[in-house]
């Protein structure tokens, strides 16, 4: 196929080429793009930005060796580091964490109170997203199980329609989605409730060892960069969301409004023990990954759970904390 | 104009002009027919026989002039049956069931026997479960005559039926349809280009010129329409007359060998 | 005179010389199952080579892969019921009946729609543009759509399988009943025949393999259409199972689900071809 | 006794009586864009209605929104080219291409297969099953396996259209072929007409109206496969354009991409129309 | 078998018997035809006269017995041209369209003018930029003929080629024909319903008998192939004789109306 014939990174090339993969969630990723941060930090390299619609797709284009770096949910990354795909790619950065921008709704009138009583009630989530897995880990806190609610497998926009028409009791999903069915219904559980009760759901940068290896100079430009929109997202809201904006195809206003719905780290956050953690010592990002491995098999969605020690090692830590600053 | 008519003329065409495009098939031609008379139609070939048949049973529009059938504009399968130069069986459906499906359109009972009676009344046994392709040129072109012959209409145009046929199996046919139209008075118009055939079976007979078809010769046959027997009839002396009268209009084409 | 009237009919000694016309299909019913068992062989091979040799199992699940989630997902074991709680059987049945449903909503549709379209002059005019224009929209597109019209059960499923597999049936009737025989319509015009009696003893005939090809077009697009109806609420159901498993990157499971699409479709194409050369027996005789 | 072989044709005094026949469409273009146009007025009065009973933009938007949406998208505005950078008309024109070469490419490939299908006895009874098979395969089970193999630009996508618009056209064409009239087949070859011969002379000619159908909902399938095809790197693309909407609940911009599908469709179509009454115009006189 | 014969016959048909399913059209015959001969077939509707051409054109294999067309089994389109019963005109192409295609596959240049010309042979004249469906049934027939004349085959087989055709027309063709085959030395097979046809044409008849076809009567044409007028020709007695000698033949179906 022409699409992996490029190797990783075309690292031989008249001109090194970065294929980034981005997804449209709001991120700093998004502003890293629309303000040309990276073209500008690596004026040597051809970088093109591909959009993606969802984390399987990205793995997929991982397997096919068609990317570089990308942007991607937690759940799928458990998968790509997972038998059977075993991608050999490497956690190098927590995009965002999910917060209220992702969240569980009782539709009024449905009789639903707290998560305990969607026994018996139907139940919406885009299946192998972050908010199924965000889903079934509320479930699961609440001492319901699987089979005793019925989980309906819809996309957000579809979420949304069948909501309007009552066909469901309940739902988890993101923005902007999320706000509509809000508007009639009421929050029982969002992703922010548990990522502090220990299960919580990120959008990660990741990036292909192959290309680690070949330009570890540019994937710290590329750190650096996502650090730098961290930081434009907490000190000018304004130019944030006018980018996301621009890209989310959404006026600044409601680019502002999701944006401020998430949880963007500081950089400096990053390097912590609960994220990413340092060069000594990887943080408990790999333990949340391998504990949504577990879940997945589980699930008999994977083959088995990769040992801890794979995991910290698939997260790459080389430079932390200094190269973010 | 035809309905102060007082003899309600079978056919009645007024200046009929047709054409084709810039092809003048046929005309000027003004042809009047009273009812229960046999026509024959002899002429070149291409020279309108057929596009005159088809104006007569409404297939057509004349370009010019009029047409009118029991003094009305004609209408295609009301009041007249036609059978085409060419067999045009369905082949969807067997031999029989061609038939079937013309007696089902005259509102008659399609039963199996009236189907080979009529089959039978062409010479064509046991051939009605075959396929249409599965019979001889000839024995199509008799489906396509039963097929006719099972509607009854007040007028029945024929366009050249008995061509494929052998001499035998034609005068048979020629016999049924001569009697046929002297008992029930029917209207005929036959395309033949045999003139023994449209001595025999014509009470009249219209000879048109090569394209654009008009009338060449227009015939009263005198002959007795009934009584005689086939052969008696052809040995008569009127009969070889006639022929020969026909047979030299149909040569004479030098007189309009021009073309529209 | 007579040269051989009363010979007796004598059996030829030489052998009789196969018919030589080029169009006609050589060898009997052995002869094609042995090219299709060699076919099937040689493909076997094909696959187990590229499994071997690419060696990643995300990329090409080998034979033996695939034979053992159809095992898996045909029992029950570890106290989980095949895929998603539903053996393969029940997501292929549950598909299958939607699939048929909404072809034959689909087929009668287009027929109706075809033959007034062919045949009625204004109706064409106005309704042609709309069937094109409808044909050309993705049913991605339009489908959240049928979830606020009708809500997120069966119906938006079999709508959406019905809407793809009206246009093949309706545009091929419509260029058949156009094409209708001018001879034979004159013909059964001649011998009386109505407007519709027209249309159902010559146009409809006439066109009837051209509607068979209509209509196998019809199921085959229902069949690639599944897995789009059932992204919606699709478990159980073949086209959900291939999604789920999709996303989970379980290749095998993916291949599994489309042996089990692909095979059913040839059966009920089997079953069609059957019916149409029942139907159909004057084809190349008009 | 020659009763009036000089009378001038004399133009009747009657009005020409309209044409019969059941079958021809009534009346002439300026009545058929009437009649259209009518049904447009009519189409846009329900859409307004519609609209405005529901007040929900997210369900039906209003034609005024589409509008708006038509103007933003077209036009370069708070420095924003179109939408997601791309103006609607390159949007467009990007998938306009696929959908072009890719049913290009089908329509090829299906020709050839069709006719070889239909022609050579062998080769159908092993590839008929496959075609059958893969026919029933929905794209989307697929097409990760086509990203794998040809990567996320042009190639995967071209492929996924391909193989859409492959099936209407081989099925039609292998069916055409078929049904050959023995009769004209048996003429060519009393002339001499070699095998090839015959299938360019005869076969093919015959096949034509058939063959064309088949394109058609070829061209049709592989529009509605667009956005299938643009799920991954679609932008620009108005599959991609579409997709990125729908997910924002935007729906006006989601009508937009359809009616900018749907349009683009009905012109092709109507070109292809234009084609097939000027290459055929035996049809019916068979 | 016919390797060993010395005067290599241009037709050999040896107990030749052929069957449709179980209805057995044709024999079983015994023919032989040396090169140059002009053999008329005549016979009832359906007796197999179109059959037996198919066979020795090779579009159909005999049930029985064996088929020789200079001396080896017959391939179609290889060595005979054929003329249908029915035109078989191509309607994707033009008139002119059908001409110039079998002059290709005779590997002719198709030019227009060679294209006029053979048009003209049958008596059309402006018709070759028409359709196939824009011209009479007589002249669809004759577009037929032009194209078989186009190929100058050694072995030409006629189905019954003027059936549609009026007399003069007819007369000219025949002369045509008789001309081509005197002065060519081709072989002819020519099927015809008309005794006067056959006498005319023919320098040998022979007559089936209904179905399954047999050989009923074999009769040498003694009449001098040239140098004769037509007229004068039609005028002798031997003409009348033989006339009547086949008519007899052709209506004496008493012997054998038994059905295979
Ligand atoms: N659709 C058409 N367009 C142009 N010319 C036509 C058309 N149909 C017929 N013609 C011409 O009109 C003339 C009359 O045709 P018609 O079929 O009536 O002849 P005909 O007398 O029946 O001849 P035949 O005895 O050969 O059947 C012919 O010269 C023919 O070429
Ligand atoms: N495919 C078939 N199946 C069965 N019977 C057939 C088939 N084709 C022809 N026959 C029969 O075989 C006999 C001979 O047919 P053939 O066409 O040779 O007759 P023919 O002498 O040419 O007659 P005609 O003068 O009417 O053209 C006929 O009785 C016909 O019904
Ligand atoms: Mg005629
Ligand atoms: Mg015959």
């Amino acid at each position: 196929g022409n699409g992996a014939a490029g190797g990783a990174g075309g690292a031989d090339g008249e001109k090194k080429t970065i294929r980034i993969a981005y997804q449209a969630f709001p991120s700093g990723d998004l502003i890293v793009k629309n303000q040309g941060l990276l073209e500008k930090a690596l004026p040597d390299y051809r970088i093109t930005w591909t959009k993606f619609d969802s984390g399987a797709s990205i793995n997929t284009a991982f397997v096919a060796k068609a990317v570089d770096i990308a942007a991607i949910g937690s759940s799928p990354v458990a998968r790509g580091l997972s038998a059977p795909l075993n991608i050999p790619y490497k956690v190098a950065f927590v995009l965002d964490v999910a917060g209220d921008n992702e969240a569980l709704v009782a539709r009024n009138g449905s009789g639903v109170t707290d998560v305990a009583s969607l026994k018996g009630k139907k139940v919406a989530t885009p299946f192998a997203s972050t908010a199924h897995y965000s889903l079934l880990a509320a479930l699961d806190q609440a001492g319901v199980k699987e089979n005793e609610v019925s989980i309906v497998d819809l996309e957000p926009q579809d979420i949304q329609a069948a909501w309007t028409r009552g066909d469901l009791d309940a739902a988890y999903t993101w923005l902007p989605s999320l706000a509509e069915i809000k508007k009639t219904g009421k929050v029982l559980i969002s992703s922010r409730q548990l990522a502090t009760a220990g299960k919580p759901t990120l959008d990660l940068g990741v990036v292909s060892t192959a290309f680690i290896d070949a330009h570890p100079e540019a994937v710290d430009a590329w750190r650096k960069v996502e650090a730098q929109a961290l930081d434009i997202i907490a000190a000018d809201p304004a130019a944030a969301s006018k980018a996301v904006g621009a890209e989310l195809n959404l006026s600044p206003a409601e680019a502002q409004e999701q944006l401020s719905q998430g949880v963007f780290l500081k950089p400096a956050d990053l390097a912590t023990d609960e994220w990413l953690g340092t060069e000594g010592k990887v943080g408990q990002l790999a333990v949340n990954l391998v504990s949504a491995a577990e879940f997945l098999k589980g699930q008999q969605k994977i083959d088995a759970v990769p040992a801890l020690a794979d995991v910290q090692n698939a997260v790459y830590v080389k430079g932390l904390p200094s190269v973010l600053g | 104009m035809s309905s102060a008519d007082p003899a309600r003329a079978a056919i009645r065409l007024t200046d009929v002009e047709h054409r084709y495009g810039d092809v003048t098939a046929v005309g000027p031609i003004d042809l009047t027919v009273p009812a229960g008379e046999f026509l024959v139609l002899v002429g070149a070939s291409g020279c309108g026989k057929s596009t005159l048949l088809r104006l007569i049973a409404g297939f057509e529009e004349p370009t010019f002039g009029s047409v009118r059938a029991a003094g009305e504009p004609p209408v295609p399968g009301r009041g007249a049956g036609l059978v085409f130069q060419q067999p045009r069986l369905f082949p969807w459906r067997s031999v029989g069931g061609n038939v079937a499906l013309a007696l089902k359109y005259a509102g008659l009972p399609a039963t199996p026997e009236r189907v080979d009676e009529l089959l039978e009344r062409v010479g064509l046994r046991d051939v009605a479960r075959r396929r249409t392709w599965q019979i001889s040129g000839g024995q199509q072109q008799r489906v396509a005559i039963a097929r006719a012959l099972a509607v009854e209409n007040p007028l029945l145009l024929l366009d050249e039926p008995f061509a494929a046929l052998d001499a035998l199996t034609r005068e048979r046919l020629q016999e049924d349809l001569r009697r046929v139209s002297a008992s029930s008075n029917r209207t005929c118009v036959f395309v033949t280009h045999s003139v023994d055939e449209a001595v025999f079976l014509g009470s009249r007979v219209v000879v048109l010129t090569p394209r654009p078809g008009r009338i060449a010769l227009d015939l009263p046959i005198g002959l007795p329409r009934t009584g005689l027997a086939p052969d008696e009839l052809r040995g008569r002396p009127e009969f070889a007359a006639l022929r020969a009268e026909i047979g030299a209009a149909v040569r004479d084409r030098s007189s309009s060998e021009v073309s529209a | 005179m007579t040269t051989s009237l009363s010979a007796p009919p004598v059996v030829s000694t030489e052998p009789a010389l196969p018919r030589r016309s080029p169009l006609a299909p050589q060898g009997g019913r052995r002869r094609r199952v042995a090219l299709r068992l060699l076919a099937l062989v040689i493909l076997y091979g094909l696959w187990e080579l590229a499994a071997r040799t690419t060696r990643n199992p995300t990329f090409i699940p080998s034979p033996g892969a695939v034979w053992h989630q159809l095992i898996q997902t045909s029992t029950v074991h570890d106290g989980v019921r095949g895929y998603s709680g539903h053996l393969l059987i029940e997501h292929l049945g549950v598909s299958l009946r939607r699939i048929l449903i909404g072809s034959a909503i689909g087929v009668a549709g287009g027929l109706v729609l075809g033959v007034l379209m062919g045949v009625v002059g204004w109706l064409r005019v106005v309704t042609e543009p709309v069937v094109t224009f409808v044909r050309a929209l993705p049913p991605l597109a339009y489908f959240s759509l049928f979830i606020i019209w009708f809500g997120i059960d069966e119906t938006p499923k079999l709508w959406l399988l019905s809407i793809a597999a009206l246009p093949p049936v309706a545009v091929a009737t419509a260029a058949a009943v156009q094409g209708a025989p001018t001879g034979l319509v004159e013909a059964a015009r001649a011998l009386g025949a109505g407007r519709w009696a027209v249309i159902r003893d010559v146009t409809l005939p006439h066109a009837l393999p051209e509607i068979f090809t209509g209509i196998r077009l019809a199921v085959g697009i229902a069949y690639s259409s599944v897995v789009a109806a059932e992204t919606i609420n699709g478990v159980p159901g073949i086209g959900g199972m291939v999604r789920d498993a999709q996303r989970y990157s379980q290749t095998d499971v993916v291949v599994l689900g489309l042996f089990a699409i692909g095979l059913s479709g040839l059966l009920i194409d089997a079953l069609l071809r059957t019916a149409e050369n029942r139907l159909i027996p004057w084809r190349g005789r008009l």
